[in-house]
């Protein structure tokens, strides 16, 4: 509610200095929270497949937003438990599928955008954010390395079953990871999420060379 | 701490050496870009659609207020965003365009924001008109409103939306902007929450981006990243725009204003 | 995208005159697709010449490899203040532009 | 000093024809005539033959200030020197690119064998330049890797 005593000291303090909180990160109460999506719906529009009612938030939004993405451990447990229901393990059991789809899917940005084509396979952005197969020299560095990620952890079935999950909800295992719900947010299909998983731990691919 | 895990393993899996070399040879890339910009072409034309007569009324913007009096272009993008009484609310440059083209041309807000952002056909009248005011305030310190009331709200507002997880993939401005060394791609990540990185940003924006070789405005880079952050897209010159706007302004003021700039 | 304005300076250094030229110019490759899905037609600068006080220095024969609204520098030998720089192109559909400076 | 002079030849030549017409003939008569032969060879040395060039020597005087890492192919800025003497001309030969040759300069007296550039690169490639001088070409290059920057498709 730091906005509300700005607003109320600049109105009865004329002459005080103006000192607006620069370089400070907030966090921000339901309330808060609450006037930030109504701002947000009568402030965009839909386009494409990006709808409006995307600005709603989930509980996983609502804690995070309210902690400044720091939730104690027994607000964030109960939370991360709820989100690994949602993860839908392949019916067939077989949770590797082919690394070198999985590396197309890794360097693609596309997907969910208001900008994207309907029908045309969305990506997982991975390169974005991690070191995947040492082949490629632009990789991002908000996520870490996974570079010889299945060499270094092997590729038996609960480290299968650890990536695919983490895939489709990165929330089930860090709350308020800045990784996407690929799988739960719709972007990546089941195979897709497999082929990404093979490029990880495939003993045959370039990531575990 | 999960960035020192992230910088060990970055250093394990690529040679020191190889990743300074990586970083110069980026460096060197972005300096010789910046050494004759294009942007330069857009601010003559710019100058051109200003004189020009449009509109039902047939007159030109010659006559447009953007805050120092009617016509007064010169430092006048240093101290936007900031608040207008005539329009009662906070406005960016893109949104005072707009309201002296509905204002002072007649033109229907429908119309005159059909096209706000350019493609590679054929570049906007704002981004026209953007590197041309811009471009009058060359070295003068970057000063955004910070004292009325609807100026302080609006700061506010874009600080919280900046730290705002939501949507489909759960971001915020944060997300990408919000932690010292990060990078997207090879791309570094300016935490713009902090004045030590948003002074530059604000002092280079506009910009001719050669990734698409267009001139881009501010309101197409938040558009732009809303769009990238996989939200629905915000509406040109709305208050949550303008609000994130002035809060960045704000954040990096203080900066002589040194573009348009060249950005990759 | 249609062509548009040049924009050019020469400046006297100690070893040589810098100049500087920008022109506005979609190079278009002849194999980007438009919105409207067909290809874009080849549109390029194929001729950049310099020429100083009337005389030709630099002949430059250019291909749709140069970016969109290009950039050059070139480098001519001594001169003096005063001089007259020009500098033109020419592109494949026959457009042309020039523009000019004075060494300062 | 900046000095900018539009000529009118591009407006005019829908409403104007006939003047922008006799406006342009000289610009063309001036204009060397485009290598198309060479421009359209879809490999380097069909390239640098296009243009009259077989024979080539490795050379220390040819200078290419490039980066080694472009963060888009659409710009990437080259600079190039000949220090060799009596230089009269450079081409510049893109040899991944659909069409290598990028452009080729003539230098005659007043100027200086230099050219900044920037040039598209569809992928990362070698850049090589050749200079011709007192009959004799001149070669050097220099590898320049394109990365995809940024996110979003």
């Amino acid at each position: 509610m730091r906005r509300h005593i700005v607003a109320a000291a600049a109105a009865s303090l004329v002459a005080c200095a103006s000192t607006l909180p620069i370089g400070e990160r907030p966090t921000a109460t339901a309330d808060e929270q609450d006037r930030i999506t109504a701002v947000l719906k009568r402030d965009f529009h839909d386009r494409g497949p990006a709808k409006v009612s995307r600005v709603e938030l989930d509980a996983v939004q609502r804690t995070c937003n309210l902690h400044a993405d720091n939730p104690p451990a027994s607000v964030a447990e109960p939370l991360e438990k709820a989100q690994l229901a949602t993860i839908k393990f392949p019916s067939d059991g077989r949770l590797l599928g082919d690394w070198k789809n999985g590396e197309k899917i890794a360097q693609s940005g596309r997907g969910s955008m208001w900008s994207d084509k309907p029908g045309q396979p969305a990506g997982g952005g991975c390169y974005n954010c991690h070191q995947l197969s040492p082949m490629e020299a632009s990789f991002g560095n908000v996520g870490p390395s996974l570079y010889r990620f299945g060499k270094l952890r092997g590729d038996g079935p609960d480290v299968q079953k650890y990536v695919y999950g983490k895939i489709y909800n990165a929330k089930a295992y860090n709350l308020c990871s800045q990784m996407p719900r690929l799988g739960y947010a719709g972007t990546l299909t089941e195979q897709q999420i497999k082929d990404v998983t093979a490029l990880l731990l495939d003993p045959a691919s370039p990531v575990n060379q | 701490m999960r960035i020192v895990l992230c910088t060990a393993v970055f250093a394990a899996a690529l040679s020191p050496a190889l990743a300074q070399d990586a970083k110069t040879e980026i460096q060197k890339y972005q300096r010789m870009i910046n050494e004759d910009s294009p942007a330069e072409l857009y601010a003559i034309e710019g100058e051109t659609l200003w004189k020009k007569k449009a509109g039902p009324r047939n007159v030109s913007l010659e006559q447009c207020d953007l805050g120092l009096g009617p016509g007064v272009l010169k430092g006048a993008y240093a101290r936007l965003p900031r608040y207008f009484p005539d329009a009662d609310r906070v406005m960016d440059l893109e949104t005072r365009l707009l309201y002296c083209m509905t204002t002072l041309q007649g033109r229907t807000h429908e119309e005159a924001t059909k096209r706000v952002f350019g493609n590679d056909d054929q570049p906007s009248e704002m981004e026209y008109l953007s590197a041309y005011v811009a471009s009058q305030s060359r070295g003068m310190k970057m000063e955004p409103g910070t004292t009325h009331p609807k100026e302080k709200a609006a700061f506010e507002l874009g600080r919280e939306l900046f730290f705002h997880r939501a949507g489909t993939w759960d971001f915020s401005c944060a997300s990408c902007h919000g932690t010292e060394g990060q990078r997207i791609r090879m791309q570094d990540l300016p935490v713009l929450y902090k004045p030590a990185y948003a002074r530059h940003v604000i002092a280079t924006w506009p910009a001719y981006r050669v990734s698409n070789s267009q001139f881009k405005t501010m309101q197409w880079r938040v558009n732009d990243c809303y769009r990238q952050m996989r939200m629905p897209e915000p509406t040109f010159g709305s208050d949550a725009t303008v609000a994130l706007i002035t809060f960045l302004t704000v954040t990096g003021e203080g900066e002589p204003y040194a573009g348009p700039g060249t950005k990759r | 995208m249609a062509t548009g304005p040049m924009k050019m300076r020469a400046t006297l250094g100690q070893a040589y005159t810098d100049v500087r030229v920008l022109m506005s110019h979609p190079m278009e490759t002849g194999q980007r697709k438009g919105p409207d899905g067909n290809l874009v037609p080849a549109h390029f600068i194929q001729n950049v010449t310099v020429k100083v006080n009337g005389k030709v220095v630099v002949d430059g024969q250019i291909s749709q490899a140069v970016s969109r609204n290009p950039v050059f520098s070139f480098r001519l030998k001594g001169g003096a203040k005063g001089d007259k720089i020009e500098v033109s192109w020419l592109d494949n559909k026959g457009e042309t532009d020039s523009a000019e400076a004075t060494v300062a | 000093m900046d000095h900018d002079r539009r000529t009118l030849l591009k407006r005019a030549a829908g409403a104007a024809a006939v003047l922008a017409v006799a406006l342009l003939e000289p610009m063309r008569a001036l204009a060397a005539a485009w290598n198309k032969e060479a421009f359209a060879a879809k490999n380097p040395s069909d390239a640098l033959k296009g243009i009259g060039i077989a024979d080539t020597v490795a050379s220390n005087d040819l200078l290419i200030d490039a980066p080694q890492i472009a963060e888009n192919g659409a710009v990437v800025p080259v600079e190039i020197t000949s220090n060799i003497p009596n230089t009269t001309s450079i081409a510049v030969v893109i040899d991944k690119n659909p069409f290598p040759l990028a452009g080729k300069f003539d230098f005659m007296e007043g100027a200086l064998p230099f050219v900044k550039v920037n040039l598209k690169m569809g992928e990362t490639s070698a850049v090589r330049v050749v200079a011709t001088a007192g009959g004799r070409n001149y070669v050097a290059s220099k590898d320049i890797k394109v990365t995809i920057g940024g996110c979003g498709g």
